[in-house]
């Protein structure tokens, strides 16, 4: 691979983005690498975990590495939040990266699914198949929740449409 | 009788109502009152809103708390995604006045005020912390003598541990589950990847294949170095990952071993001598051989006079 | 122009003194607000300076010294609790803004808190306006 | 009316390049009493000083503010300058606008510039109420006290003791001998630690100007430089020790088996006991909170006649003791004797400890085979549990793979920030005794980086490579247990980008090093600081690293900081130089900037008293009227709680004056 | 015989006790006459009108004493007025010196006096919602006027210069006997002084520990008030618990209070050169308290602080009222 020249990296800016997403630690990552040691995205062989993609964002890289998909592995196991020795909360740091990626929506199709559901029914996760299970074991066809609450479902639309996600145009 | 307020998130009503039935029957037998949180809504799950805006994320999860401080009661759930979401949340609004300030502009939209009043539980932290061992070991009907589980906490049980109010002494090596199962007289030895993964959730509809590889390391360290009669989790996604992906493993012939599993509750509420077609009626890989076993005359524990 | 408030910062040599400097040597930024008077201990600050500072328009008023069990002469900051904490309470009674007064610990190793402490008190006192009617009703 | 002078000072670009300066000078011209209002690249240089001078002589002043960096630093080098004219060195006042201006606001060249004209303000307000002192001397008590007996202490003592200095050398422990004496080789030459170090704990024990005080701790420092009045709490052995021959027969005796501290808990020893085979002094001792008190001999117990033989019944110590030295039935004291010293300075040198395993809970701290660094040191050393036999703990197996993990506690943000500083050092020198002995073992270095900053240090890092110890560069985010007492290493190799894992059979975790658990009660004693990583404060980190903010009080070794064994024994050397000019000189000045009673204006109504923490205030009677309050000179360090407390307003501290802090106020307000 | 001195007295917000203390001098007023004559005594002795005073030719009185605070415009008016006729003018009682207990009203705004006095005290039925008024029309020409209420209670030295200050609440008689001894015989303090021995009560007290052979003082390990039980005689109230402003009281009274076994409540006012006796007493009394717990005893015992250090001093304090 070709040298990358560092002082044409647009640094600053990338690493001001994360911080506005939410990832304030990512000037403190040293690349220990104590992360990435317990990571399942690592582990599970995803190529864009951790302390690599710090490093990216550290110097700056953004367009090349957008349309990667790993950080959409991350577990939120919070793993490395807890043992980062400089408390920079990797965690959050890969979620900020994730908010950045979902603000173009650089998703996959399939993530689609779940906010539309979540956006009609109050529920990410939700199959009409549910309803005979729930009475097989003896429960009512549909639980007190949101699914069966028309000012439920009124409030998250008025939650969703009102923030950021409502500009997406997802709904 | 103890109140606490159960929010059933989205896979325990929708995909595994058997375990939201075991809810049902074991929480009351143990003293505490489930209320229902009418008009609940997705935690939200950490692929939705928390990837997309903070505020958004907080609002959601503060309306979920919110309805619980209606009713005056702590939430308490049975998904370990759920309770990652919602603990970091809370802990946000709690140490964050500015995303409190915006929280409460957010749920002013829907007439709501966030108090901070309820506090978030898991149901094995309920179980462990506020009923006690010793309060479950007098509800047991059957014993789970020489047999043996391998138990699965979950990762959003363990960390990070500041965003939790019931902590493990080490969440590096989790004792409260052990704990729950060897209540019930089963052997829980330690295997090495205790803490790790399971690879359902995010990762899981990122990648199939690399979720199913992470989760084989994790099923065959177990088989090999404990050879477990069942798993137990207390984790709703984990609980589907091992009872799912275990029945795509051995399809794909990637594994030629089966090993049954259950959520907690669902083998808590057999040991209390519940029928399985209530607490235990739904699952891909087969477990009506061991739930025989567990509920059979041998196992009856008999009561002092 | 914008409104930058005057802090009078009554700071213990051997503490809060000692850890402005180390944020200076550290170069943490803050708003230049504030203005130490030094004195060898926080126990040194009578209440009436404080009254005082405030009578004359100053904005806010820090008095800073060790933490407990630092304090170079032992326990001058006790003295300086049980003072401190009555006098801001009194100020309150008198229908004054007790946040434009702190009482703060900070070590001769904390000048990064140094620098957090007066940027947020700046922040406060920006939000409570200038000190202008105690300048009217006094002076 | 006064004379004030303000002289401004660029400091290089410090100020100059934030804050106007020709606008502060300017400015300074315009307030009421200036005189003379200067400027200069560096007031410090001789030059800027000169300057003073010279308006001095020419009468153009007689208060002084220097606008520049802080007083802390400064201030003792400007009063010279006053001092040498002639002029009373208090007359002087400091304008703090780098330190807490230029270099904090450098980011508003308006706002700073502004603001040190208010700092100038103050100062000069202060400038024109100053007041005239002097300063008093008094003589230094010939004894010097130096606090931890490890190779610092030792070297300190030592150094005064040849200077001809009495020293007092005090240690909680039974020996002399500290950490070091824990160890097993040092780096980078290998020597045995207790080769070198145990003719040194000799020479200390036996110099006719050393007084050696082990198993003995600081109960109370009063008083100030020249004149500490020190309590040592001589604790109680139980054993005479003018008897004891150090055979250690009681030892072999006792039946108790508790934690052994020399060995870092890794094996037993018993409650009478030896501290460690080459102890100075060697002497035994009984440890009462592990003792059971064999056949009811209690302490002070009355010795009982046995029925069936007549003779009396002693414990198995007792009975064991060829010397004599124990007798139960004596009642003695199980709070020890207090000596009282008068000393001149004193050398603080307590030393370290390294964390416990059990603060890392990703570690598996529980298992057996994950030890500590100094654990390990013991498991090598001839000395040891195991007589030197490389043996892992959980099954006395002969390990085949090892892990090494460093900077555990260190530049970790939820333990320590710092560097322990002589990890890396020391885990390659383990590594290495333990690959020159056994080739066959595996050895895995896991590092963050490698930090070998000495003489001859990074060679031998290197060196250690080519005898086949492997290096991984990495932070070990977590360990496993596994089946067999072994353990699994996750980690993550940066240079092979790979996330890998080790089956090891024994783990070591290079802890951080840290101040001793108790210090904090001595530092109050003593008025120490500490700083922000939790060692003591030294009074400069560059210009003065072995004097504190308290005059006559020193430091050396590790409890200032992380060191290793040359640079503890040259600040040992330094802290003993220090120590020594006070004694020296054979007086000392007392700072004049201390409270005084305006006798009549005193109510004798006596709230001053109990609040001086130095007990300098009594009531005295003065002809006829009721008792008033009197400040001792000498014990006052000049605090002003009881200034601010005096209902009267009849004390004043000098140099804190009501007049100038009031003018101060004044100056930064209106 | 020489001229007597013409000495004058005058109250303005007060309750005369001050003016009692001048009779309690009883047959040393009588000696004091040899020397001193009384020329004016109003509103208390005399009935005058605003112009028995106005019409006296200037500096007409030697001495005059003024007591009460100044809350009326009429207030300012006659201290005024007064302040023409008199060579020598004395603030004369704590409330003319440092505003006295009426001061503690300028904790409260004109309104909530008002509502607290002419309609909800227990005994006050006032449906009408009436209330003083400074000018009122009767019968629709007879314009009545009362003297305007003031937004804050002042000392006499806000108005006046004042040449000396006499504490006490009232002053003891035989603090009144020593300053008209210091006038008779022209030994006043430089002007602008107190009238004083300068020394805190503490001085002339005899359970203060310094003054017995062998007691010490000591810190404070509890906040007791009397109704909490009876103090023990002879012992300092200050030892027992009991928070006593005598150690920042002038001490002229001779520690009266303390001999009838009641705390100082620091009606003498400040030592001189203590400016703000609430700070001073928040000072001397917060340094004393043994620890952080026995200042919350203090705070729970006393929940309004401010009423409590300022007793008699509060317009006299930096912060001279409510903001």
């Amino acid at each position: 691979m070709a040298a990358i020249n560092l002082s044409k990296m647009n640094q600053e800016e990338v690493i001001q983005a994360v911080i506005d997403h939410g990832g304030a630690g990512i000037t403190k990552c040293i690349q220990c690498n104590a992360c990435a040691s317990v990571c399942p995205v690592a582990k599970a062989g995803f190529p864009l975990f951790g302390r690599l993609l710090f490093r990216k964002l550290q110097t700056g890289h953004y367009e090349e590495i957008i349309e990667d998909a790993s950080s959409w592995a991350c577990q939120a196991c919070n793993r490395c939040t807890e043992i980062c020795p400089r408390d920079a909360k990797p965690f959050e740091i890969v979620f900020a990266f994730r908010r950045m990626q979902a603000g173009e929506l650089a998703i996959s199709t399939s993530a689609f699914t779940p906010l539309m559901s979540l956006h009609a029914t109050g529920h990410a996760v939700y199959s009409e198949t549910s309803q005979e299970l729930r009475e097989q074991v003896g429960l009512p066809p549909v639980p007190v929740t949101s699914i069966a609450d028309e000012k439920a479902q009124k409030e998250i639309q008025t939650l969703l449409d009102n923030g950021p996600m409502g500009e997406l145009g997802i709904f | 009788m103890e109140k606490c307020g159960i929010y059933l998130g989205c896979n325990i009503p929708f995909k595994a109502p058997d375990i939201e039935q075991s809810f049902n029957k074991v929480f009351p037998k143990l003293g505490v009152e489930l209320v229902d949180l009418e008009g609940a809504t997705c935690c939200p799950a950490w692929g939705t809103a928390p990837s997309f805006d903070i505020d958004t994320w907080l609002a959601i999860s503060g309306r979920n708390i919110n309805i619980a401080e209606e009713k005056d009661v702590d939430i308490m759930t049975g998904c370990n995604s759920c309770f990652g979401v919602m603990s970091e949340a809370k802990h946000m609004i709690d140490h964050d006045a500015a995303k409190r300030k915006k929280l409460n502009e957010n749920l002013a939209l829907i007439d709501r005020k966030f108090k901070g009043n309820s506090d978030v539980f898991h149901v094995s932290h309920v179980l462990y912390d506020r009923i006690g061992l010793e309060k479950i070991k007098e509800s047991l009907k059957y014993t789970l003598k020489e047999l043996k589980i391998a138990v699965q906490p979950g990762c959003h049980i363990l960390w990070p541990t500041e965003v939790m109010e019931v902590k493990e002494k080490n969440s590096f090596f989790p004792t409260i589950l052990k704990e729950l199962c060897e209540v019930l007289e089963a052997d829980v030895p330690h295997y090495s990847a205790l803490n790790a993964c399971c690879g359902m959730g995010a990762m899981r509809s990122t990648d199939q294949a690399r979720s199913f590889g992470l989760f084989k390391t994790k099923l065959v360290n177990m088989k090999e170095e404990i050879d477990p009669d069942m798993i137990v989790t207390t984790c709703s996604s984990c609980y589907l990952q091992f009872d799912g992906a275990q029945k795509n493993l051995r399809e794909s012939g990637e594994i030629d071993f089966e090993i049954p599993v259950f959520y907690y509750t669902q083998l808590l509420a057999l040991c209390m001598g519940f029928d399985p077609k209530n607490v235990a009626a739904i699952s891909a890989t087969p477990r009506d051989q061991i739930i025989q076993k567990i509920q059979s005359e041998a196992r009856l524990i008999k009561q002092e006079a | 122009m914008e409104f930058e408030p005057n802090i009078i910062g009554f700071a213990c040599q051997w503490c809060t003194y000692a850890g402005a400097d180390l944020a200076g040597n550290l170069r943490c930024k803050y708003p230049p607000s504030v203005k130490l008077i030094k004195v060898p201990c926080s126990g040194r600050v009578k209440p009436e300076y404080v009254l005082k500072a405030f009578a004359q328009g100053a904005d806010g008023v820090l008095v800073g010294g060790c933490h407990f069990g630092d304090c170079h002469y032992k326990d001058g900051n006790y003295k300086t609790k049980n003072r401190m904490d009555m006098l801001k309470q009194m100020l309150e009674e008198f229908g004054f803004d007790p946040r434009r007064f702190r009482r703060e610990w900070i070590s001769g190793a904390e000048g990064k808190k140094f620098a957090e402490v007066i940027t947020e008190f700046t922040e406060e006192i920006k939000e409570l306006g200038p000190n202008n009617k105690l300048i009217e009703e006094v002076v | 009316m006064a004379k004030v002078g303000v002289y401004v000072c660029h400091c290089g670009s410090n100020i100059g390049g934030v804050v106007d300066v020709e606008a502060v000078r300017k400015h300074a011209e315009t307030l009421p009493d200036v005189t003379i209002s200067r400027q200069n690249l560096f007031m410090c240089s001789d030059p800027g000083q000169e300057i003073i001078r010279q308006d001095i002589r020419d009468g153009l002043v007689d208060k002084v503010v220097v606008a520049a960096c802080t007083p802390r630093t400064h201030e003792p080098i400007f009063r010279k300058v006053l001092e040498g004219e002639g002029l009373n060195k208090f007359f002087f006042e400091m304008a703090n606008i780098r330190d807490q201006d230029s270099w904090v606001h450098a980011h508003d060249h308006d706002g700073a510039t502004a603001k040190a004209k208010k700092i100038v303000d103050s100062a000069v307000a202060k400038a024109k109420n100053l007041m005239p002192l002097e300063d008093k001397y008094v003589d230094v008590t010939q004894a010097a006290l130096v606090i931890g007996g490890g190779v610092a202490g030792i070297f300190s003592a030592l150094e005064l003791a040849n200077m001809g200095h009495k020293v007092y050398l005090v240690e909680k422990d039974p020996s002399i001998g500290g950490v070091m004496a824990q160890l097993d080789k040092t780096f980078p030459t290998n020597d045995c630690s207790a080769c070198i170090l145990t003719p040194v704990m000799v020479d200390a024990g036996t110099h006719p100007n050393i007084e050696l005080l082990t198993y003995s701790e600081i109960e109370s420092v009063e008083g100030y430089i020249g004149n500490f009045d020190v309590k040592i709490r001589k604790k109680q052995a139980y054993v005479d020790w003018k008897k004891c021959t150090g055979c250690g027969d009681c030892a072999d005796a006792c039946p108790v088996r508790t934690p052994n501290e020399y060995n870092a808990g890794l094996d037993n020893r018993s409650a009478a006991y030896i501290h460690f085979p080459q102890a100075v002094p060697k002497k035994a001792v009984i440890d009462m909170t592990s003792c059971i008190n064999c056949g009811g001999r209690k302490i002070g117990s009355e010795t009982r006649i046995s029925k069936k033989t007549g003779k009396p019944i002693l414990a198995p110590c007792e009975r064991a003791c060829p010397a004599g030295a124990i007798d139960r039935s004596k009642a003695v004291d199980p709070e020890g004797e207090i000596l009282d010293v008068k000393i001149g300075t004193i050398v603080v040198a307590t030393g370290y400890k390294v964390m416990e395993k059990d603060n890392f809970k990703s570690l598996a701290p529980d298992s057996p085979n994950v030890l500590t660094a100094l654990q390990l040191e013991r498991l090598i050393s001839a000395t040891g549990p195991t007589g030197g036999k490389f043996l892992r703990p959980s099954d006395g197996e002969k390990p085949k793979t090892i892990s090494f993990l460093s900077c555990v506690g260190s530049r970790d943000e939820k333990h320590h920030t710092y560097c322990s500083r002589v990890c890396c050092m020391y885990m390659i020198k383990q590594a290495k005794l333990l690959k020159e002995k056994y080739a066959d073992l595996n050895i895995y270095m896991h590092f963050m980086d490698v930090r070998t900053p000495g003489k001859d240090f990074d060679e031998y890092y290197t060196s250690a490579m080519d005898m086949g110890i492997r290096f991984v560069r990495g932070r070990v985010g977590g360990i496993d247990m596994l089946p067999g007492d072994k353990l699994k290493i996750m980690a993550y190799d940066a240079d092979l980008a790979q996330n890998i894992e080790v089956e090891s059979d024994l783990v070591v975790l290079a802890t951080a090093i840290e101040l001793q658990d108790n210090i904090k009660p001595l530092a109050q004693k003593l008025s120490l600081t500490l700083d922000g990583s939790g060692f003591f404060k030294e009074l400069h980190p560059k210009l003065k690293p072995v004097e504190t903010a308290v005059e006559g009080v020193f430091l050396a070794g590790c409890c200032q900081g992380p060191k290793d064994i040359p640079d503890t024994v040259a600040q040992a050397k330094g802290a003993a130089a220090a120590a020594a000019v006070p004694l020296a000189q054979k007086r000392v000045k007392i700072d004049p900037t201390i409270s005084e009673i305006d006798r009549e204006k005193c109510s004798g109504c006596g709230i001053c008293e109990p609040l001086c923490p130095y007990g300098a205030i009594t009531m005295v009677a003065v002809n006829g009227s009721h008792p008033r309050a009197r400040i001792e000179m000498t014990q006052c360090k000049g605090c002003g709680v009881c200034t601010t407390a005096c209902p009267s307003a009849a004390i004043e501290l000098h140099g804190y004056s009501e007049a100038q802090i009031m003018a101060q106020i004044t100056a930064l307000t209106l | 015989m020489a001229d007597k001195i013409k000495l004058g007295f005058l109250l303005l917000g007060g309750c005369a006790g001050c003016e009692m203390s001048v009779v309690d001098l009883s047959e040393n007023l009588v000696d004091a006459l040899e020397h001193v004559e009384i020329v004016f005594w109003a509103p208390t002795v005399a009935d005058v009108k605003y112009d028995d005073l106005e019409s006296m030719e200037d500096n007409a009185i030697d001495v005059a004493f003024i007591d009460g605070m100044i809350r009326l415009d009429e207030h300012i008016h006659m201290a005024k007025v007064m302040r023409k006729k008199a060579k020598v003018l004395i603030a004369y009682g704590v409330c003319s010196a440092l505003g006295g207990t009426a001061g503690l009203g300028s904790l409260h705004d004109k309104k909530d006096l008002f509502e607290k006095a002419y309609k909800n005290t227990p005994t006050t039925d006032n449906p009408d919602d009436v209330y003083p008024q400074p000018e009122c029309l009767v019968d629709g020409k007879y314009n009545l006027t009362l003297p305007v209420y003031q937004d804050k209670v002042r000392l006499l030295n806000q108005i006046v210069d004042v040449d000396y200050y006499i504490g006490g609440c009232p002053p003891h008689h035989s603090h009144v006997a020593a300053a008209l001894n210091a006038i008779v015989t022209g030994q006043l303090p430089p002007k602008g002084s107190w009238i004083t021995n300068g020394k805190a009560v503490c001085d002339v007290c005899d359970r203060n520990p310094v003054n017995k052979e062998g007691d010490n003082r000591a810190m404070l390990y509890r906040v007791l008030r009397t109704v909490d039980g009876v103090p023990e005689q002879d012992t300092c109230l200050l030892l027992q618990g009991y928070i006593c402003f005598g150690p920042m009281t002038q001490g002229d009274c001779g520690a009266s209070c303390l001999k009838v076994n009641t705390p100082c409540r620091g009606c003498g006012g400040p030592i001189p050169g203590v400016e703000d006796f609430g700070a001073q007493a928040i000072s001397s009394i917060g340094s004393i308290l043994k620890d952080e717990s026995v200042t919350n005893q203090l705070r729970e015992k006393y929940p309004n602080l401010s009423k409590f250090f300022y007793r008699y001093s509060l317009p006299s304090g930096i912060l001279p009222k409510k903001m």
